[in-house]
C-alpha cells in the first residue's frame, strides 16, 4: 500500500513538511502544493532528508501552477514539476492521501 | 479506470489558497472522467457556500466559480450544518429556527451533517483533503 | 464497512481543527464504521491531562474526547515521537485506552485502513 | 494614567482563538480606565460582526459579546468593508449595490475605509493587533 | 525605547517565536498568548535562546488564562505568569506592540 | 502625523495578509502618514521576480506594490537574513528602490516610528 502525501505549508515557516518526511516510505509519493512548493526550492530547511529520501526511490514533485505563480523556477534535484492532471494520476496510482497542513 | 472520489473543503474562499487547489483539482478529476461522489464543505470551507459574497474585479470569484462546476456537472454539494451554523452560514429552514434576520446559503449547496461524509468516504474509492 | 483513519495533528484550541476532527470521529462512529483516531504532532496535546476549556469557553472538546469510546471508536493512538518531542510520557495524558505507536507502527496503521481522514 | 488604544481584529469567531482574546483584552483595558479609540475588524476578523451566527449551546458566542461590549461602553467598531464584501459580510447599503438577497452585518457594527484604522491609530498612543 | 512582542502560534511547529527572539533586545518583553503558551514549557524548542535573552534582562511572560486552559502548569525558570490586567499593563509600559502570528 | 512602520512577514498567496498589509499600507500614504514597509521571514517572498499571481487569481497584490511609491510611501525595507535564508538576493527582488536591513537595524527601525502595524 503507498500513501500520496501532500503538503501546502512552507517549511521556513512550519513544521508540516518535516513531520511528513518522517513517515514516508516505500512507494509513498510527496507532493507539494501551494506553499509547500517553497520547500522544494534548493534553499529548502528539508533539502537534506528530502535528498535521502529521493535516493531511497521516493517521489517528490511539485505542483507546477503553484511554483509558478510564486516565481519560483529552480528546484532541488530530482524534483519532478506536475500538473493537476497529474495530481488527479498521483491521487489514482497510490491507495490513499494523507494531507499535512 | 475511472474513480469515485470523496473531496473535503477546509479552506475559506478569501483568505485561504486551499478551496481554489481544491477546485482546480476537481476540474482535473472531472477532465478526466473519474466521478465526485459528494463535495464535503467543513469547518472554514462552508464560507464557500455564502450567496453574499462580493469579491473584487481582479480577483478570482470562487463560490461563483464552485457554483458553476456544481451545477454543470450536477454535483452533489454538502456543507456541514454544525460548521456552517458557527459561522453563520444558514439556509431558511435555520433561519426560522434561530429566527435570524436572513438566510446565505447558495442555491446549489446544501446543508447536512457529517454523516454525508462518512457514507460517501465509505463508498468512494479515495478520500482527500484540502486542508486550510 | 470501510476502515477510516482520522489523523489529528493540530492543537485543541487555537483552530476549530481539533473538535472538526472528533466530530468527524463520532460521527464514523455513530454510523458503524470502523474508525480509529490517531493524534500526532501538536494533536498530542488534545490528550493531555488537566486542560480547563472553560477559560477558553470550550468545553465540547472534553466531552467529545470522552464520548469516543461510546460511539464505538475502535482505538485511539498517540503517536510517541510528537509525545516526547513535548516532554510528555503516558503520565500527562487523561486518556487511559490509548496506544502508544511508532513511526513504523503508524505506516502500518495507514496501510490498514481504506481512507484516510486528514486534520 | 489612561491611554488611547486602537485595536485590530484579525481573527474569525470561530475557527481562531485570536478573536477571544482582543475581547478579554478589551475588557481589562476598559476596567483600568484606559479608552478605545477604535475597534477594526479585518482580514477574517469581519466575520465578528456576522448577524447570522448560531453557535453551539456549550460554546461561546462571541460576536454577542462583542456587541454586548460595544453596547456597554458605546464603542467604536468599525469593520473594514472591503474586507469584508470578499467574505460576504454586508450591509443594506452594499446589499443593494451588489444586488445581493440579504444583509448580515451586526446593529453596533459599521461598514468603512483602512483610513478609519489609520486616522485611530494615529491619535491612539498604542496600537495593537491580534493576528489570526 | 521598548516593544512588547506578543507571540500566539506553538513554536513545535511555527517559527513565529525563533523570529520574534532574534529580534528583542534591551528593554523588551515577551509574552506568549495562546498556543504562544506551549513556547514557555521546558520542553520548548527555544528553550535555550529563551533563557539566554532572560539572563540578558528580558522579561518573558506567560498568558496564565491560556497556559491553565491548555493544562500547562510548568515552565521555564524565570517565565512569569500574567493576566488580562497584567497584559494591558504590559502594552502601557512598552512604547509599542509587535504580534507574531 | 505619526510614523507607521507595517512588518509583513508573510507569503504572498496562501493567506489574505500580505495583501491586508499592502492595503494597509496604502491607506497610510494616502492619508498623508509617514509610513514605510517592513518585509520579514515568508513576508521576502512578496517581493521576488517573475511572479505569476494570475494564475491563482489573485493580480491584485503585484499592483498594490507597484503602486506603493504613488502613494508617498517611505521606504520599502527587506530583512536581509530572512533574504539570506531563502537562497535569496537583491538581484532576486522585483524592487528597485529597497533598503536592505539587518536585525539591529530593523530594532532602530522600530524605534523610529511611534505606531507599528503587525501582518
Amino acid at each position: 500500500m503507498s500513501t500520496l502525501h501532500t503538503v501546502n505549508k512552507s517549511p521556513f515557516e512550519n513544521n508540516s513538511l518535516t513531520s511528513c518526511l518522517q513517515l514516508c516510505s516505500g512507494e509513498d509519493s510527496i507532493l507539494l502544493i501551494e506553499d509547500g512548493t517553497y520547500g522544494g526550492c534548493e534553499s529548502s530547511p528539508c533539502r537534506e532528508p528530502l535528498t535521502r529520501l529521493m535516493e531511497d526511490g521516493i517521489n517528490v514533485y511539485v505542483l507546477e501552477n503553484d511554483a509558478s505563480a510564486r516565481g519560483l523556477h529552480t528546484f532541488l534535484q530530482g524534483v519532478e514539476l506536475v500538473d493537476y492532471p497529474g495530481f488527479v494520476k498521483l491521487s489514482c496510482t497510490h491507495q490513499c492521501i494523507q494531507s499535512w497542513y | 479506470m475511472p474513480m469515485k472520489f470523496t473531496v473535503v473543503i477546509l479552506g475559506a474562499p478569501e483568505g485561504s489558497l486551499s478551496s481554489r487547489s481544491a477546485l482546480e483539482f476537481c476540474h482535473a478529476l472531472l477532465e478526466q472522467n473519474h466521478q465526485i461522489e459528494r463535495l464535503f464543505f467543513y469547518a472554514d470551507g462552508v464560507h464557500n457556500a455564502s450567496s453574499l459574497i462580493a469579491p473584487p474585479q481582479d480577483e478570482a470569484d470562487l463560490p461563483a466559480s464552485w457554483s458553476q462546476l456544481i451545477n454543470e456537472y450536477k454535483l452533489d454539494a454538502v456543507v456541514c450544518i454544525a460548521a456552517a451554523l458557527k459561522r453563520g452560514i444558514l439556509d431558511h429552514n435555520e433561519q426560522t429556527r434561530y429566527e435570524k434576520n436572513a438566510a446565505n446559503l447558495g442555491a446549489c449547496f446544501s446543508l447536512s451533517g457529517l454523516g454525508q461524509l462518512i457514507a460517501a468516504s465509505s463508498v468512494s474509492d479515495r478520500t482527500i483533503t484540502f486542508g486550510s | 464497512m470501510s476502515r477510516i483513519l482520522c489523523i489529528s495533528r493540530h492543537s485543541p484550541y487555537q483552530t476549530s481543527s481539533a473538535c472538526d476532527a472528533l466530530d468527524a470521529v463520532l460521527a464514523a462512529g455513530a454510523f458503524d464504521q470502523e474508525v480509529s483516531l490517531l493524534l500526532m504532532n501538536e494533536g498530542v496535546w488534545q490528550a493531555i491531562k488537566n486542560q480547563q476549556a472553560s477559560l477558553l469557553g470550550r468545553t465540547g472538546i472534553g466531552k467529545k474526547m470522552a464520548a469516543l469510546p461510546l460511539f464505538g471508536v475502535k482505538q485511539v493512538y498517540i503517536h510517541t515521537p510528537s509525545l516526547t518531542q513535548r516532554g510528555l510520557t503516558r503520565d500527562s495524558l487523561h486518556l487511559d485506552a490509548v496506544q502508544l505507536v511508532t513511526n513504523n507502527e503508524v505506516r502500518t496503521l495507514i496501510q490498514q485502513h481504506d481512507q484516510l481522514l486528514s486534520f
